[in-house]
Parts: C-alpha cells; structure tokens; sequence
C-alpha cells in the first residue's frame, strides 16, 4: 500500500469528492486524501511545492495560472464537472423570475441588496457579474450588491432574509429550504462554469492517475449529481 | 467627642478582641509589634469589617454588626495617616493634598493648604510626584492629606516615625492644636513613650490583641507594673498643676502642683490655665535633706510610698507629694545608702519637666504650647 | 513605482477602514472596561460564563463569530431587529456592522490587556482613597482608571489593530460593500484571490501597516506617559 | 442527536488542533517573555521595529500572514529551506506549519500580556533581588518570573486559545491536509462551505468550545493561585 | 574595615555632595528629612551610579567613576534594610530571610536561622507571606533577611523606626555583636540620636546634601554648634573610660574615667577593658557644693569652661573633667541664681548614664553589652 493520494480540491466540492474517496476507498483499497481551501490558496500552495498530486479548481483562472507556470501535467487537465448560476429569492415560495436581456432586477430589490460572491476575485461572482453585463442589466444593479467571500455566504445573506435575492451556484440553492430558486442564468449569458482538474508536475504518486479516473468513471456520476453538478463528459 | 469601641475580629492567627471607651479627644493606641494597633484602626476607618463588635464615635455608629450597620469608609470622613504612606503615585504631591479637599464638604474646612504645607516643610515638593521624594517627605505628605481632608476623625498610624526629631518637634505642637482647636478626636498609634505621654488624654494599650490597660495617661504611665509594657525608660508621672505666673526675663512659667511650684519653659497661657506636666522617672532625683546650689530648679517635698525592683540594679520608687504620684528610678544601691523605704520623708529633685496643656472645657480657648527642658 | 498609486475606491477603503477601527476601538472602550472591572474584582454568579463568552471571538473561526452576529444582529437577527426597531440602529451592510465587528473581534483582547492592569493595581491606594471621601465610583476615577492608564492604552491599541485587520468576520457578516463596508482586510483579501493581484495587495497592506504603525508609535508615546506619570519610570 | 458523533477524522482533526494549540504556546513562550521583556525594560535601535514585527500578525490579514508564512517558511521559501537542509526542520504542510502559523498569530496577544505584567513589576523588588547578590539572570528568575506569572499565564491562554481558532492564516500556509495540517477551524471552514454542512459546523464549534473553557478555567484557577501567592488577593 | 566616600551626585534639583571617610566599623549617616541618607546608602549599594566620585570600603574599590569603575549590586555583596522593607510578596518570610544564602559563598555564613528568627521574634510568621504581616513584623523580617546574607557590608536605613521599645532594647545589643563580633563595617542611618550615639563609632552628618561634620561620635555629638542638626534632647558627651571593677551585690560596675569615678549598671566585662560612656547634658545637674544624702551615684568635680545659650531659657555649659568635656543643660535662672561662669569649680551631678564597650583591638574579645539607667 503506497503513499495516499493528496488532493488538493475546491471546498464546494467536499460533499461529493468525499463520497467519491470513499468509494475508491473501498474498491482499490488505497487511501486518498483531500484538502480542501479556496482555489487561489491551493494553487498558491502548489505554487510553493506543496505535496499533492492532484488540483481540482472551482476556477479556470488558477488552473490556468498553474499551467503558465508548468506546475501541472498538461495532458492530463480536463474539465471535470459543470455548474450552473442561478438567481434566488428570500423564502420558500417566491415568485419565478424570467431572465432575459434587460429583465427588471433592480426594481424586484426594492431598494434591498443584491447578494452575490466577490464580483472580481471568487469565481461565482465572476460568472454572475458577466452574466448579468450580458444581461444588461448590470449598471442598474452595480451599486446594489453585498459581495461576500463565498457563495455560501451569499447563500447565508439571502436566506436569512438580510438580502431579498441573490446569485448562487444551482449546487447551493437546491440544499437550503429557505431560498427558493427563481430563474437560472442562460448558460450563454456567461463563459461556462467549469470545474477543471489535473495532476501536478510534482506528483509522484503512481496512484494519482488512477484517483483521477476514478473520479471521472461513469460510476461517481450519480455522486456529483446529486449535489447538482453537471459531470462533463471527455 | 467619645469613642467606644467593642470588638472581635479574627485573621489568620491572631485575634483582636478590644474593648474600651475613650472621652479624651487624643486617644492613644499602644502596644508591641504585632499587638494589632493597625487592624484596630483599619476597623474604626471602615478598611476591615470586625467579625462582631461595635464602633461609635460621638453619637455616630460606625459599625454595628449585631444591628447589621456598616458604614462605609468614604462616608466616614476619618483622615487616615497610614503607616506605609500609600500616597497617589500618580497625582503630584500637590494633588496628593488636595484629594480629601474634593471630597469634604465646603463647610467644616480647617487648615489651609499653605498653613498645612509650611507646618511639614514640604512647599518644595509640590509640583513632585511620590516616587521622587525621600521616605520622611512621603511621611510629611501623608500627614499632609489628611489633616487636608477636613476630617471628623483622625487616625494616624506611627506617623511621626519616619522623621527627624527637629521635624517632630514641630509637627507636635501642631497635633496639640488640632486637638485642641478643632477637638477632631484622634486616635494615634505610636512606640514613643514621649508622644504618647504628651499628646493622649486616653492611653489604651494593646497587649497580643487584647487591651493590657486602658485609661488616663497618666494613670497607665505611672502604673509600675505596665512597665514592661509602656518601656520602662520613658515611664513617668502626670500632675495636675495651674499657671501660677510667668518669670519673663528667665523665659520660664512658674506652676502650681499639689506638692509645691514647678519652673519650666515658659507656657504662653494666662495664669490659671490648668497645665498637665509630666515628670519621667529618670528625671526624678531623690535627696535626703534639701539641697542647696544646685542647678536644679524644682525641689519638691515627697513621701516614698512604693518601691518597685526589676530586674537588674534599678528600682522605681513612687513618691506621694501632696496627694499626686510620682516616680523616682534609682538604683539599689543608692536603696541601701539612703535607707529609703515607704514612709520615708524625701525631697525629690526634677530636673526636667515635659508638659502638655490640660484641655478644660470643650471649644477650647488659645493655642497650647510645648517644651522639654 | 506604478503600483503604488492608488485607485479610489482604494483610497475610500481605507478612510473607511479608519473610521471602522477608530470606532470600534472607542465604542467597545467604555464596556471592556467594565467588563474587565468586572472579571478582575468581583465574584458573582455566571463569571465564568462571562469570561468564555468574551473569549469566543477568539476561539472560534471568524466566519463562525461573522455568522453568529449575522444571526443575532442582522435585519431578522433577534437583536438586530430590536435594535432596528426602537433605535434605528441597524448593522447590516453598515459601516456600523464592520464596525461592530472589529470591536467584537478586539474585545478579548482589549478586555485581558485592562484586567491584567486592573489585577496589578495596589488595592491599598483605592483604600485610602475611600478613606479620604472618595466614594467607589470617584475611587474608580480618580485612582484606579489612571493607575490603569498603560492598560487601557494597550487594550485600546489591541482593539484598534484588530479592528484594522479584521476580515473573516466583517465580510461574513456585513459583506463587502464599497464606501460601505468595503475594508482594507477585506479589499486586500479581493486582490489574493485573484491570479496577479499581488501588487495590489502588497500596495494595501503597506497602506495598512503603515497606519498601524502609525496608531502604535501614538500608543507607545501615550502609554510612556502614563506610566512616567504613574512614577514607573 | 445522530449529528453530534464524530467521524474519525474530526476526532483526528481535534486531537491535532490540540496538538498544535499546545506547541503554539509552549513553543513561543519563552521567545515571548524575552520580547515581552525587551519591549518592557530595554531601550535600543530598533525597538519600534520589533515592535511593529511583533503586532504584524494582529494587523494583517490572516491570509496575508498566511501568505508571507508560506513564502518565508515554506519548501521554497528562504528560510523554510534553511532550516530543512541544516537543521531537518519542515513547516510547509505539516502540523508544525499548523503550530508556527498558531504561534505567529497568538504572538502579539502573548507579548502584550507579558509586557504588561513586566512594566507592572516594581522595580524596587528586584533592585532589593540584586543587593542580596542575585545576577540580573537570578532576579529575573526568581522574582521578576513569580511576579509576572498572572501575566504570563494570560499570554499563554491567548496564545492558546488563537491557536485554537485559527484558520485563515493556517489554511493559507499548510492547505487543510487531514491528519496533517486539518485543524477544528479549518475543519468547520470547510463545512461552512457546503451545503448542509451546518451542522457538522455546529458541532466541531461545540467541541472548540468546550476545549477552550476548559482551558480557560484551568488557566484562571492558574492564575488565581499565582495571584495569591503574590498576595494581590 | 575602612570606609571612604567621595561623591557628587545630583537628582532633580538636590546634590548630593558628600566627602569623608571612617574607620570605624559602624558609621552613622545622621541628618533630617532629605538630607540625602537614602541616596547616599543608593549609591553604596549600586542602586544608584553617582555622577562622579568613589567609594571603597577596605581594599575594595565599589565605584570609581573616573577609572570607570562600577561594581554591579549584586556582587557588592551588601546586606541593605531598605527604609520601605522591599520584602518578596511572593515568598513566605522563611523563603524571604534565605534569599541571600542562595548566592552567598558557604564559607564567610554568620548567623543562623534559628538565631536570627530567635532574635527577631518572628518564629511565628515563617510560613507567612510578608502582605500578611504588620508593620514592624515587616521590618523585622527585612532586618534578618539583610543579616543572613551573610553580607560584608550592612547597610541599615532606618531599620528600627517601626519598632517598639522592647524590640528596640532586644536588637540594639545584636547590632553591637555583629559590629564588634563579626566586624562587618555597617552604614547606619538613623533619627534617633540615642541609637546613634550608642551605636557608632564614626558619626556623619548630612545636612541638605552636605556633610555639616563627620568625625568620632563622641566628638560630633559634644560639638554646641552641631545642635540643632543633631537635636538638643540628646545631646551629651562621650567619655573615655576603664573598668575598675564589679560591685556584684549592687548590680553596678565601678569605672574609671579621668574626671573621677563612676557607678554604671553592671557590664559583663574584664577588670580594664575600656569603655566608652555617654553622659546626655540633660542628665547632668550642677552643685556648687558636693551634695551628700542624694540618690545620683556619680558625682564628679569639674570646671566651666563655656556657656552657650540657644533661644529660650536654656544654657548649654560645657565642663571641663579632669581634661574631658562633659556637657550639662540648666536654665538661664540657674546660670544666673548659681553665678556660673567659665573658670568656676563645681560639681557634676549624673544621673543616668548611657555606655558602650569602646573597640580597643580588632578582632574583638567577647560580647558588648549596654544599658541605660
Ligand atoms: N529620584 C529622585 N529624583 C529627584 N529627587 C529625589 C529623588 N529621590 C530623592 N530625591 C530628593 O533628594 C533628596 C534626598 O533624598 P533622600 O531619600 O536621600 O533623603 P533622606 O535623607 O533619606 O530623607 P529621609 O530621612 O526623609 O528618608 C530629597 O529632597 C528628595 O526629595
Ligand atoms: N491580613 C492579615 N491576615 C492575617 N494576619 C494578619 C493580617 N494582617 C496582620 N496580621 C497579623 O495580625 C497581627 C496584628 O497586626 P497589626 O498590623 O494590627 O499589628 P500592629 O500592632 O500594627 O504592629 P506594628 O506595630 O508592627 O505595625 C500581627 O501579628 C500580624 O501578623
Ligand atoms: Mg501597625
Ligand atoms: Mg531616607
């Protein structure tokens, strides 16, 4: 029995990547392990050497940045998974909302905030910023937004009723009772939100690859779609 | 103003457990080390709750823990000369005075901050903090607050202790007059044998946290068997005695006692004035026949009614002369030489005499005075 | 020397992250030092709890301490909603709320630095004080707060850079508004998450540190006066 | 009450955070006393320095810390490489890195509680120390230490209880390595971070908790026998 | 062991400007509140680096600011009792009294425990912790703690003020030992003349941070002009004498000075020792004819040789005794009434008198003793 595989994943992920662990787990009876951070932290600590095998990103930005600097193994990065944005409203019982050019945001806030992740550095706010330009409708909104450090806490703002709506990931919205799902962002209206993986030019965990098909097997479909993520095929 | 004082009060080990009344305005506290002269203080200005007992003050209760009163110490208004000093460290000496000033109520005042300053010397020090001044100008400085305080009650722990005796001499006449003038009570703790005896009216003193002896100053420094206790070098007899008339070219103040006329350094009070003169034992020579050229000025005729050895060659002898007590320190020798025994007609040379005005009446009527010669 | 021109939302970041920090500082001053009062003299019941309570934004994750006061303070949050109601105080994507939050996440702090200085007070001088008419509350006033001065200084200083480095708690809990709530921390965190946003947050954290510097050479200068006044020194 | 049993690796997580609390500490203390002490008595160039060195961690943002420690100390980093070629020692993803980021963050807490304790201290004392032959390094030892120890003991439980609930600075320097670097904080950061990850938050918060008020309450029970030793109480 | 003092130092606005030296093993820094005693102690000790001058006490250089030469505190090995205590708060009084031992050398340890607790009264408190003890416990503790670290230098501020009488009367005699015994050179500040007198061989005189005098004791203290720094109650004059033998039955020892013969109480000492004896003037009364029947022992013949009055009614006389000064103090009326005038023959009449074994050789030949009739 080898060294445990080290991943090095996007917290979003835990959920399913650990169900998907486990099951490697106990069908080759290798061990793996995951730390899961922010993208830009892991990618960093790649950066300066960390011991881990292999990188899945919530961002293409920082899979990028990896793949400049020659710290991932190009041939074997592939985007793993999809992910959808989706407008949410306080309550369980909100009324739909139809998103298309110019749709009236600004006026359903009634003066409250629009809740989204950091607009410039985390990647949910990045998607829904573009999304919401292509819209049209991002100058009317601009001002009225409270960006929080991550989805979840966007999430947090919009079901505690401190925000009457708010952009998140389709992953996030379906767990949470007390926001209710309103529209989804055409999947034009944004550059695709994409969950990209590679192994790490420092890896030398002869395992590492097998984790990876592992992860991208047909059988761990059902696992990241129950959390709501599109498993993308190669 | 009388206090009475009634307690039990347990730390540690040691157990306080006074009870005595005092009516003279000068209370003195008095006792060994460790006699718990500091806790009793502590109890009467509200620093410590007593375990049971009583204080009261003129008509004011204190405390009273059966009727489960305790007055707190900031609304006692004592001024409290403590025996470690504890001034401000913070606040200049000058701000150290004044502190009580804040708090004491306009009316009632006495003693201006000039007078105060002068008195102890210490207009140098004022814009100064604590920690620069010497352990004698600290002592200063605490007396200082507390006299500035304007107090109803004014409790000073050994407060002349740490200061040289030319600087005694002049805070004692000062104490006097507050006594005297203001007729603040005052309950003072002190070793010296000398303050005690000039300064008290009561002299209460305190034995392993019991009360040895309690009463007139005069009284407990003749009794010959507290002599252990009170220092045998410093024990005396207290006489009544009048101002009979002054000798102003020789500066002296000629008194009246029971037992004959006394000269001593001249007392500035009308003739009449009741004086209280104390004689120590030391000072008491005891001659068999009168004698003549002797730089002596007061021979007084006397009885020896006790004799009293100790241990070693000394014996205190006390005199009755003209129906007041007073001691002679003599040696054995001299016992034998001169065959004294009780009964024995004697004249009893003094050649110093401390004295301290008798308070009168209440108000008080002028300044008193004081002198050793 | 590009880089270190900044922009201005930069610019009104930081005179927000000022003002944050300085009212943080004073508005919790007043009960840290009632509160340090409390746990350095007096035995009462629930002391304990007390203690823990003001520890916990220490202990737990500043996310968790964010959240916590989301829920509490927020628009809906119990207190939040009273607060809103009969005051018109409201904390939620405020100023006010970044600022509650730095002084949340300061209290600990402030609170030890005044009780250590509280503990380390010579109970004999309040004593004579009392003595000398001062009732407790003068006492307190006039003896006790200046002999404490050089902790109180440090708890104030404590605060205040806490407040000026707060961030976990702040943007879970009043977001990241610009000219709102938008703090040097949190704008400082915008430009790590991002791939070369480097330049920009070392410009920020110069701009930062260089005002700690600042508020920490003042503490240093008051709190020598304070003890050379107190004779320490 | 399904969802308050452990899994085992947040029963590793815990024994690790412990772990790395308690090296945080006691690995900083004496570096602590003697800057607290420096900062206290000494006057030399480069003091203010020091100073700003030592409150840094208080003033940046944690994942700035973080992010300097992985730079400084990590496998590339100058001095991380230094002491791994001579001396053996790694920080970078290791629960040492987990103890270093614990002990960074808590320094300035430490200090200041020391520092306070230290200029409290009358200097009287020991001066009377060095009169009945004692070196400065024996007054230091046997009057300075007793007298400061409230102070100290305060730093330590500071120190301990940031170790405990950091996470920003830690997960930024050593990732979040189960058995590894996965500490309680950085745990429930990551339970915060998905969905229905609320309760699993909850419960390794409980657990923090607990840990710290036992803490807390041994330190002040500590600290109440050191006082009274002293004779403050 | 020689002591030599020579420093300038200033703080705020007092200088310290003291310059003398002493042979004597027991030197005693005399002067009032501020004087500068404190520092000057500071600056012995290392407490406080003078901004020029030197001391050295022996062979031993302690600071010589010109050769830069500054031994640190703790290697001066000195016993300082601090005028404030400076005992450890966290140490029990056991743990405070032992400090020392830790860092003194084995050999050169005089005193033990048991002696020290024993002398000191404090057997009671060694488990104590010093907040828990009262003034003069405090004192006493910081008194043995001083002694039993076996210094080579005793510095004593002040180290009996707090003290009662009795105590006073059980550690002055301990001070004699350890000066005469162990011959450890001691700087002794003190307000209370008695001590002083009794105590030191070599008295300092400070007055506003100048030495006024330095010198014998017996000298400074029959000096007129010095009175009013070193206090008109005490002052007196020393004599030189020998003891000429025991009179058991009395408990008296008969000495021989050049003026006469004198009966002291009893000095446990050989036939010719020489002794040092004070006489205070206020103890001495004048006769112009030899008095018979009187209690006083000591009658000696002697001649006027100055009168010197202060304010007041009071004449200080200065007598000539068989070629030793003797001082009297008697009132302006005596002087007058007697016709005393320089070259007059009379007689002196003492009292009480106040002695001290005179250090003849060093090494000492057994213990000193003292009394006070
Ligand atoms: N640190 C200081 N800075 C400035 N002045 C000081 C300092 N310490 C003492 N003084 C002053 O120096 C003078 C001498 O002080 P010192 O303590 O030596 O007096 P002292 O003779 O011991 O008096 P005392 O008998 O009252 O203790 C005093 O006037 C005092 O005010
Ligand atoms: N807080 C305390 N706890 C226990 N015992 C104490 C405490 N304070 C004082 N004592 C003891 O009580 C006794 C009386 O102390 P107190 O201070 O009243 O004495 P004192 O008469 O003032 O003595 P001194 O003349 O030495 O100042 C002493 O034996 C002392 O050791
Ligand atoms: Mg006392
Ligand atoms: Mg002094």
């Amino acid at each position: 029995q080898g060294k445990p595989v080290t991943v090095f994943a996007a917290a979003s992920l835990k959920t399913a990547l650990d169900e998907v662990m486990d099951a490697w787990s106990r069908e080759s009876g290798k061990q793996a392990r995951v730390s899961y951070a922010g993208s830009s932290a892991l990618a960093r600590q790649i950066e300066q050497g960390a011991p881990a095998d292999l990188f899945i990103s919530a961002d293409i930005d920082w899979m990028d940045y990896l793949e400049q600097h020659k710290l991932i193994r190009a041939e074997t990065r592939g985007n793993l998974l999809g992910n959808s944005i989706v407008l949410i409203a306080s309550g369980a019982h909100a009324p739909a909302v139809a998103i298309t050019p110019g749709f009236p945001l600004a006026s359903l806030l009634k003066g409250g905030r629009l809740a989204m992740a950091e607009t410039s550095a985390v990647p949910a706010g990045k998607y829904g910023k573009a999304a919401l330009e292509s819209l049209g409708v991002w100058t009317s909104v601009a001002d009225r937004l409270a960006q929080a450090e991550n989805v979840r806490a966007a999430l947090l703002l919009v079901s505690r009723g401190e925000a009457p709506y708010g952009i998140v990931y389709a992953t996030d919205a379906a767990a949470d009772p007390k926001v209710s799902v309103v529209g989804t962002f055409p999947a034009g209206s944004h550059p695709p939100i994409l969950y990209p993986a590679a192994i790490l030019a420092g890896s030398k965990n002869p395992d590492a690859a097998a984790f990876l098909a592992h992860v991208k097997s047909p059988k761990m479909k059902p696992v990241f779609e129950k959390q709501g993520f599109t498993v993308l095929g190669q | 103003m009388s206090l009475s004082v009634d307690l039990r009060h347990s730390q540690g080990s040691f157990t306080l457990d006074a009870r005595f009344e005092s009516a003279g305005t000068l209370t003195a506290l008095f006792g060994r080390s460790g006699s718990g002269k500091t806790t009793l203080v502590n109890i009467v200005a509200g620093l410590i709750r007593p375990n049971r007992g009583r204080v009261v003050i003129g008509d004011q209760v204190l405390v009273d823990t059966e009727r489960g009163l305790f007055l707190p110490a900031h609304r006692r208004r004592v001024g409290y000369v403590f025996q470690e000093g504890r001034l401000f460290p913070h606040l200049t000496v000058q701000q150290n005075l004044l502190y009580g000033r804040w708090f004491a109520p306009r009316a009632g005042r006495h003693g201006s901050l000039e007078s105060v300053v002068d008195l102890l010397g210490i207009a140098a020090l004022l814009e100064r903090r604590p920690a620069l001044l010497s352990g004698g100008e600290k002592q200063r400085v605490a007396i200082g607050r507390a006299l500035l305080a304007s107090p109803r009650l004014l409790l000073m722990d050994e407060p002349l202790a740490a200061l040289d005796e030319g600087r005694k001499a002049e805070i004692l006449p000062y104490i006097e007059r507050l006594r005297d003038e203001t007729r603040i009570p005052i309950l003072y703790v002190s070793h010296a044998v000398g303050e005690v005896a000039r300064l008290a009216q009561t002299v209460v003193l305190l034995n392993e946290g019991k009360v040895a002896a309690a009463g007139e100053t005069a009284e407990i420094m003749g009794r010959l068997d507290l002599f252990p206790m009170t220092g045998r070098a410093e024990a005396g007899a207290v006489l009544e005695s009048r101002i009979e008339g002054q000798e102003e070219a020789y500066g002296l103040t000629v008194l009246r006692a029971a037992g004959g006329v006394l000269r001593v350094p001249r007392i500035d009070l009308a003739v009449g004035t009741p004086v209280r003169i104390r004689i120590r034992a030391r000072d008491v020579m005891l001659a068999l026949e009168k004698p003549v050229g002797i730089s002596a000025l007061n021979i007084l005729p006397a009885t020896v009614t006790e004799l009293r050895s100790g241990d070693g060659p000394i014996v205190d002898v006390r005199l009755d002369c003209g129906g007041d007590a007073l001691l002679a320190r003599v040696t054995r020798r001299s016992v034998e030489v001169l065959g004294l025994r009780p009964g024995l007609a004697l004249y009893a040379v003094v050649k110093s005499v401390a004295f301290d005005r008798r308070s009168v009446a209440p108000g008080g009527e002028g300044g008193g005075d004081a002198g050793d010669v | 020397m590009d880089w270190l021109t900044l922009s201005p939302d930069e610019v009104t970041a930081i005179k927000l992250s000022l003002k944050v920090a300085l009212w943080a500082m004073l508005a919790s001053l007043p009960l840290g030092i009632a509160v340090a009062y409390l746990l350095a003299r007096c035995d009462f019941w629930g002391k304990s709890l007390l203690n823990v309570l003001v520890h916990l934004p220490l202990i737990l994750p500043p996310v968790v301490t964010g959240y916590i006061l989301l829920l509490v303070f927020g628009r809906r949050g119990a207190v939040g909603e009273f607060l809103d109601q009969y005051f018109g105080i409201v904390f939620a994507f405020r100023w006010t709320g970044a600022a509650l939050a730095g002084a949340v996440m300061g209290f600990p702090l402030m609170v030890r630095a005044m009780r250590l200085s509280i503990e380390a007070v010579d109970r004999r001088l309040e004593q004579a004080a009392g003595t000398l008419g001062a009732n407790p509350a003068m006492v307190f006033l006039t003896v006790t707060l200046p002999l404490i001065l050089p902790g109180v200084i440090a708890g104030m200083i404590l605060s205040f850079a806490k407040a000026m480095g707060e961030f976990g708690a702040t943007i879970t809990f009043v977001s990241n508004i610009p000219g709102e709530t938008q703090t040097l921390p949190t704008a400082i965190y915008v430009f790590t998450q991002v791939p070369g946003g480097d330049s920009g947050a070392l410009r920020l954290t110069l701009v930062s540190v260089a005002i700690s510097i600042a508020a920490l050479l003042a503490s240093e200068f008051l709190a020598r006066r304070a003890a050379s006044r107190i004779g320490l020194s």
